[in-house]
């Protein structure tokens, strides 16, 4: 390949063409014994270690801290109490029979995620705009992904008119209020509210791969998540919550989202035949600098949890140099990293 | 109008969970002071946590000890040097623009996601902290973005839906932002004629109406009966100077002494803020 | 059922753009305008390379960040297939109005409704990418999509395509996969619970309607249709629109 | 911020103009003394639709007006009292600020920072921009400080009244509106009255649609000596304090200070309730020192726009001399920019204000019989229509 | 070339508003500032101490281009500056070290040299001023004038991107009336050149007139790095095309 007509230092290099210098880091390795490796020091089959911690949030019912390499997340999930009149066509549930499930989460938006970035995260975010295309994107990969996966069952989120038998039991007074009010008016049990849970994701500091991190916050922080037990007050005629007991959400399964993303030798390449010309890459959890030179990007979510390892999604975007073949491997990849992030929530 | 750029609740208005205080047999700890009257609490200073920026700092204040009061977090991202947006009109100095946030799991209310006035507000007292502080004609013709978002406010979790007391956790927020900023613009390499450090006092009442006042720094709003007046100060020690002063509260002028006394407390709490300031930049460059 | 009506699309519909479609099947129905090459807003003009904007209008009301997400899924892979370097700094502009979607008894209607649409996402990308042939815009490949659900049914798991939003609720798993006249996977998206496996056979069911070589050139067609009735070669459909309306055009002569 | 937008003076004018402050006794452009305030016009009564209102011109052009406009609310219950309201929507919003008082039985009366609603309109300036929010924040902030302005407004335990002031400068903001539109306020305030309550307890209120018999928020009774605050701006120049500085005054200051005060009953009566009249004047009697009893409420720091100017070169390097492009002419320019301040050459400040100028600054406002007593006085001149 | 005196006062390390000496010892360099006779740091960072012996530092450079004057001035005047024999004393980041920065072709080198994101501490932002030689990119040409994004001044990466210009008279010092832009640069171009000015409020004014300037690094039409030939001229190595530029005079290593 032919040489720049200047010897640069390696950060002029990046600074000044980037794509040749991502090239000729991946490419230098001229014995095939090594791995090609990344300006970032990894393989290309490398990921950063990602470290997951509960963080403590007074004001929220549940948060988590996510780092990932240089990218860092702060996720804090708070419950609010929505009552049933204020649901627009509210259709009643009975307890034990069957529920809509997944329907009741989605059509009452009891689960609302948004991510912020604009936080000073990142020099091209900036604060005072709007939320970027980027922002409004993840926030709704995380919204159906959180809706696909059903990893918050809608019984958590349900508050009875009657203080729920056997199942948990609430605090005496809950209790005693609820025996006199059955001598009172003899009112059938039913759904009065629901919890809405909030969760809001802060990228404090942003080097790529957005999804994968802010993905893992929202389990993080799901899965740390108790909301206080809440009860129905008859007199009161309203929810009221019990500031000592808390119960804990249970949170179905581990869904880990894995992303890698294509580099290709041409920086013009052409896309389209079903295999590009000139060799291409697949970088696994890109960091800042080679997003911005790749177009096409995978994202896979595993859940290996029960033995064998479910797919729960998987958004392929920006090209074609990822076939049929690529996306088969991928899911082995994912699984690898499934255990990784598995032993970094523990 | 929902913001549909954002993903919104239900359209029903939620309401933030009300507590039934009758299981709860007054647990609100009598409000005494945990500290000295004229001890700061601890506070955890790192620079650099957003390598993504030219210049960051984290900055968390202990929490105290009552239950449920959660102490101050803190994180400043400063970026620029940088080029002026096109429109701006030439400007012979560095721009200087702030940006405080607070998140929306920060407060007991849920903040929403754009800025309210208070927020704007502090935002305003945090430029004129730092621009007596910097030496703007260094940078000709470009600006600096200063944005901290506050994780965590400093909030009673028990009473604060009961007290007017948000102005005093903002004075407590401001200063805090004038300490973590002023590390960030030096992690940032961007001249300051010294390290600009917030302090905060009050004039509590803690035995009841016409007990004689005291004054206090660092106060926390849930440990103290009354709050009569405070003020939160940036304060510059080599030159001596102070770059922002901010007094509110309710005091006779017969006795202007207690506002000097007010002001010097705030002064003293700056100090201490500042020592651990410096400290925290030391082994940055170590 | 829905799957099985062919699709229906008509060109330069709108005398006003640059080039325009007019797209319906599965239910759904959407006009698409094209405007481009054109000059492109300051602030996002690329200096080596024409600005891919795509614009999505839900059928009432405004877009929102769901509308965002589709936006971004079709900007990068109509980016790939627009020769976006012949023209510098300028914009090439896909509006994609979406006029009727299958109604779905269960949701209620609420405008600003985040979750992913995964259905409509074959129509946009046929409809984008009629607009741009009726706009003349170079591009190196077309591309179709389809979308395919799993259904588990007593036991049994079969495969529904372009699947109704009813089907869409119950599905196990929904795919869409967007192939280039090259064969080549340009899009996946799937969502729900699956294996590698299902995915394949999905993979392969997808390509079977997208990429299936035109009658022309082999007879193995035939034999294929018979197999499965229901589908529709988009392919195939896509250049017989074309053929009919340059037809059309040429008429005259 | 509006103390900041550009002012169209030249180093050599500003220098001039820093010198000319700082001499002993400064001299002002405009001649006034260091205390002396521009004339102003003044008027109340303006706005016949509204409870209360005020206009106030001053000499250089700059006019404001302020309407009092109060309704009837509902008042949201919190948790905890027998009964629970919400304010549809109001969840999140207003409710961030809550009850201003937690007095057991003492004193009934619960304000509300929220009862209170203060729009400020700046010409030219958006009303969401920095500067109008920081202006505003400053005005409510002087009445509110004091916990006991919102319990002007409560009527019972279910009602109370909202007050919405809208405080517009009508002209381009030629200097610092500040102190205006804190002076316009204060009369509005003054000359608001709401209607006499004729119900009793916490039944739904209904009043004496007698505008004449309608008391004054504010009582007018020569005893209390209850006012709305005001707010002062003060700057200093090396060691002169000037009151009320024009615009170019201002863009010299080493140290600007906006200083809220009111007079109010004595601190001992403040804390009870005194809901006649009566009471009040009472209480003021009770107050030790004839006259006023000062307070202060609040104190800012305003940025001083001399931090914006731009900076003198010495000709010594000075490009246009042909100092520009040589490494040598570079190096001195950067060591040049370090020298001690050269005279005539204007230099923009750099750091804060020594701890006793601020001091000094403040114990000047406060002074007795100083300058505030002299603008109450002359508000208290402006008879209210 | 720096070092730290172990003599007397100064600190080896220093926070903004810290002592350093008095202005009578020192003459005040970068990251210092001068209050009331004394020396501050206004950094953080490591001190040096400078003795005028090397005092033109790093910024090696010939007189500029003396005929840009429009008139005769005398010659600068000595400054009020204490006499030169005072060394400077200056506060800095602590520069990464170059023995982690070797030349871009040792690739797997270079890797570990810009690897881990934030690992060591990026040199702090400088601004680009009269004199300094930067090497910047073509964003686009006009007739009249190639605006160019400034990505490197002197030896530092800068971290934010300054909009510079290159106007027609300023690309080559003879013959200026024969110039044309686009047989000067082209968009992508890699150029290097020296400021002349700060320019407007939005750039900063750059030339190319000295031989060691132009373009360093382009790119063919084919897209394949080329390389000079010839003052004027850029070959393409796979298709042996030839294509105008300012050609910047290779520098001796």
């Amino acid at each position: 390949m032919s040489a720049p007509t200047i010897k640069l230092p390696a950060p002029l290099f990046a600074r000044l063409s980037p794509h040749p210098f991502l090239l000729r880091n991946l490419t230098s390795a001229a014995d095939p014994s090594r791995p090609a490796t990344r300006t970032n020091g990894r393989g290309t089959q490398e990921t950063r270690p990602l470290h997951a911690k509960a963080s403590s949030l007074s004001h929220a019912h549940g948060s988590s801290l996510v780092r990932l390499g240089d990218t860092t997340v702060l996720c804090g999930v708070r419950g609010e109490v929505l009552p049933v009149e204020r649901v627009p066509l509210f259709r009643p549930v009975d307890r034990g029979g069957v529920g809509l499930g997944r329907g009741e989460l989605r059509d009452y938006d009891l689960l609302v995620p948004n991510i912020e970035l604009a936080t000073g995260s990142a020099p091209q975010f900036l604060p005072g705009v709007p939320p970027t295309a980027l922002a409004q994107t993840l926030s709704t990969r995380v919204y159906s992904l959180l809706h696909s996966t059903g990893m918050v069952g809608v019984e958590d989120l349900r508050v009875w008119s009657k203080p729920a038998g056997g199942g948990e039991d609430t605090e005496m007074e809950g209790a005693g209020e609820g025996q006199e009010e059955e001598e009172g008016v003899k009112e059938e049990d039913r759904v009065v509210a629901y919890w809405v849970l909030y969760i809001d994701l802060l990228f404090v500091s942003f080097d790529g791969n957005p999804f994968d991190a802010a993905w893992a916050a929202v389990v993080a922080a799901l899965r740390n998540t108790s909301l206080p037990v809440a009860r129905w007050d008859p007199e009161r005629e309203m929810v009221v919550c019990s500031r000592t007991e808390k119960r804990q959400l249970n949170v179905k399964g581990l869904p880990v989202a894995c992303t890698a993303a294509v580099f290709e030798e041409k920086e013009l390449g052409e896309v389209g035949t079903g295999v590009p010309e000139g060799r291409h890459w697949l970088l696994l959890d890109p960091d800042r600098l080679e997003e911005t030179l790749c177009r096409e990007a995978i994202t896979m979510v595993v859940d290996c949890s029960d033995g064998e390892t479910r797919i729960k999604s998987i958004e392929k975007q920006g090209g074609t140099a990822i076939g049929r073949e690529l996306v088969r491997g991928f899911a082995t990849i994912a699984e690898k990293r499934w255990k990784e992030v598995q032993g970094a929530m523990k | 109008m929902a913001d549909r750029r954002r993903i919104n609740g239900p359209a029903g208005a939620t309401i933030p969970p009300v507590f039934d205080d009758v299981s709860t047999p007054k647990l609100k700890s009598p409000k005494t002071r945990s500290r000295p009257p004229n001890t700061t609490r601890k506070m955890y200073l790192k620079t650099g946590v957003t390598p993504s920026a030219s210049g960051s700092a984290y900055l968390e204040i202990e929490t105290s000890a009552t239950p449920g009061v959660s102490g101050l977090k803190l994180s400043c991202s400063v970026h620029g040097p940088r080029s002026l947006p096109r429109s701006a009109p030439f400007s012979p100095h560095i721009v200087l623009s702030t940006h405080v946030k607070y998140a929306p799991f920060a407060t007991k209310q849920r903040r929403g996601y754009l800025r309210d006035p208070s927020e704007r507000d502090l935002g305003i007292h945090l430029e004129a902290a730092l621009r007596g502080a910097i030496i703007a004609d260094r940078w000709p013709k470009s600006g600096v973005d200063i944005i901290i978002s506050i994780v965590e406010g400093d909030q009673d979790r028990e009473t604060s839906l009961l007290q007017g007391d948000e102005v005093w956790d903002m004075m407590n927020a401001l200063g805090g932002c004038i300490t973590v900023a002023a590390a960030a613009l030096a992690d940032a390499g961007i001249d300051c004629v010294d390290t600009v450090a917030g302090g905060v006092a009050a004039l509590v009442q803690d035995a009841g109406e016409d007990s004689i006042p005291t004054v206090v720094v660092d106060p926390i709003p849930s440990e103290h009966e009354k709050i009569l007046a405070a003020c939160c100060i940036a304060y510059l020690p080599t030159r001596d100077e102070v770059t922002n002063l901010w007094f509110r509260g309710d005091l006779p002028t017969s006795d202007i002494d207690l506002y000097t006394s007010l002001v010097e407390k705030g002064i003293q709490a700056s100090k201490n803020a500042n020592r651990v300031l410096v400290g925290c930049l030391a082994e940055t460059i170590e | 059922m829905t799957a099985t009506t062919a699709p229906k699309a008509a060109l330069g519909v709108l005398p006003r753009s640059d080039g325009s479609a007019k797209y319906s099947h599965a239910g759904y129905t959407l006009t698409a305008s094209v405007n481009g090459p054109i000059e492109a807003q300051r602030r996002d003009e690329h200096a080596y390379e024409a600005h891919v904007e795509v614009i999505v209008r839900p059928a009432a009301g405004v877009g929102g960040t769901r509308e965002r997400h589709l936006e971004s899924l079709l900007q990068s892979s109509l980016a790939q297939l627009i020769l976006v370097k012949n023209f510098p700094r300028s914009l090439i502009q896909v509006v994609l109005q979406i006029e009727d979607s299958p109604e779905n008894d269960y949701v209620n209607t609420k405008l600003v409704q985040a979750s992913l649409n995964f259905a409509i996402m074959p129509a946009l990308v046929q409809t984008a990418i009629l607009a741009l042939l009726s706009a003349g815009v170079p591009m190196r490949a077309t591309a179709t999509a389809t979308a395919v659900a799993v259904v588990h049914q007593d036991g049994a798991k079969k495969m529904v395509v372009d699947p109704s939003p009813r089907e869409v609720e119950t599905a196990s798993s929904v795919h869409v996969l967007a192939f280039t006249s090259h064969n080549g996977l340009l899009l996946a998206e799937s969502e729900g619970d699956f294996t590698v496996g299902e995915w394949d056979d999905v993979y392969e069911t997808a390509k079977e309607i997208c990429c299936r070589s035109t009658p022309a050139k082999e007879g193995t067609a035939m034999v294929l249709d018979d197999e499965e009735p229901s589908a529709t070669d988009m392919r195939q459909f896509l250049r017989s629109t074309m053929e009919s309306k340059v037809a059309a055009d040429l008429h005259w002569k | 911020m509006a103390s900041s937008q550009h002012v169209l003076l030249s180093p050599a004018e500003l220098a001039y103009l820093h010198a000319s402050l700082s001499l002993a006794p400064p001299i002002r452009l405009d001649g006034r003394s260091p205390t002396q305030f521009r004339p102003l016009v003044a008027e109340t009564g303006i706005l016949p639709g509204t409870n209360g209102s005020a206009r106030i011109c001053f000499a250089d052009g700059t006019e404001a007006i302020v309407g009092v406009k109060a309704e009837v609310e509902r008042t949201a219950q919190r948790p905890g009292e027998d009964t629970v309201f919400f304010e549809e929507g109001g969840v999140g919003t207003d409710d961030a600020d809550e009850e201003g008082e937690t007095r057991d039985g003492v004193d009934k009366r619960k304000g509300d920072a929220s009862w209170v609603e203060m729009t400020v309109e700046i010409p030219g300036l958006r009303d969401d921009d920095s500067g109008t929010a920081f202006l505003s924040a400053m005005l409510s902030e002087a009445l509110l400080a004091d916990g006991e302005f919102a319990k002007r407004l409560w009527i019972n335990r279910r009602f109370h009244w909202k007050l919405y002031l809208d405080i517009i400068l009508i002209s381009p903001p030629l200097s610092y509106p500040l102190p205006l539109l804190s002076l316009t306020s204060h009369l509005a305030l003054l000359s608001t009255r709401l209607p006499r309550l004729k119900s009793e307890g916490d039944e739904d209120p209904f009043f004496d649609d007698d505008w004449a018999a309608a008391p004054h928020l504010y009582p007018r009774t020569a005893a209390t000596t209850t006012r709305p605050p005001i707010t002062l701006l003060v700057m200093a120049v090396g060691n002169n304090i000037i009151f009320d500085p024009s615009k170019e005054e201002l863009t010299v200051a080493d140290v600007a200070l906006a200083v809220s005060v009111t007079s109010a009953t004595s601190p001992s009566t403040l804390s009870k309730p005194h809901t006649t009249d009566a009471e009040a004047a009472a209480a003021a009697e009770t107050d030790p020192e004839s006259g006023r009893n000062l307070r202060l409420l609040s104190i800012r720091t305003i940025d001083p726009p001399s931090r914006l100017t731009p900076p003198g070169v010495a000709n010594a390097v000075n490009a246009a001399y042909g100092a520009a492009g040589t490494q040598k002419a570079t190096l001195e320019a950067q060591t040049a920019a370090e020298t001690e301040a050269v005279e005539g050459v204007w230099k923009a400040p750099r750091g804060g204000a020594k701890r006793a100028v601020l001091g000094a600054l403040v114990q000047k406002v406060l002074e007795r019989g100083g300058v505030v007593d002299e603008v109450l006085d002359a508000l208290e001149a402006v008879e209210l229509g | 070339m720096t070092t730290t005196t172990t003599t007397t006062a100064p600190p080896t390390l220093a926070v903004p508003g810290q002592l350093l000496g008095p202005a009578s010892r020192y003459q005040p360099g970068p990251g210092t500032h001068l209050h009331n006779a004394n020396l501050y740091a206004s950094l953080l960072g490591h001190v040096h101490i400078t003795q005028p012996a090397q005092q033109p530092q790093q910024r090696q450079r010939a007189p500029g281009p003396a005929k840009r004057l429009t008139k005769i001035t005398p010659a600068p005047a000595p400054a009020p500056t204490p006499p030169a024999e005072l060394p400077t004393i200056s506060v800095a980041v602590a520069e990464v070290r170059s023995s982690r920065v070797p030349a871009a072709g040792a690739g797997a080198g270079a890797a570990v040299a810009s690897g881990g994101g934030g690992g060591e501490r990026k040199k702090r932002e400088v601004l680009p001023e009269v004199g300094n030689v930067v090497l910047c990119r073509v964003v686009r040409i006009t007739p009249r004038q190639a605006v160019v994004a400034i990505l490197v001044c002197g030896d530092s990466v800068l971290e934010a991107e300054w909009q510079g210009l290159i106007r027609v008279q300023d690309v080559r010092a003879t013959e200026k009336d024969r110039v044309r832009i686009y047989e000067s640069f082209r968009p992508g171009d890699v150029v290097r050149a020296e400021v002349i000015s700060l320019g407007d409020q939005a750039n900063y004014y750059l030339s190319t007139t000295r031989n060691e300037l132009g373009v360093v690094l382009a790119v063919s039409e084919a897209g394949n790095t080329m390389q000079p030939v010839s003052w004027k001229e850029f070959r393409d190595p796979e298709t042996g095309a030839m294509e105008l530029r300012k050609v910047a005079q290779p520098q001796p290593q």
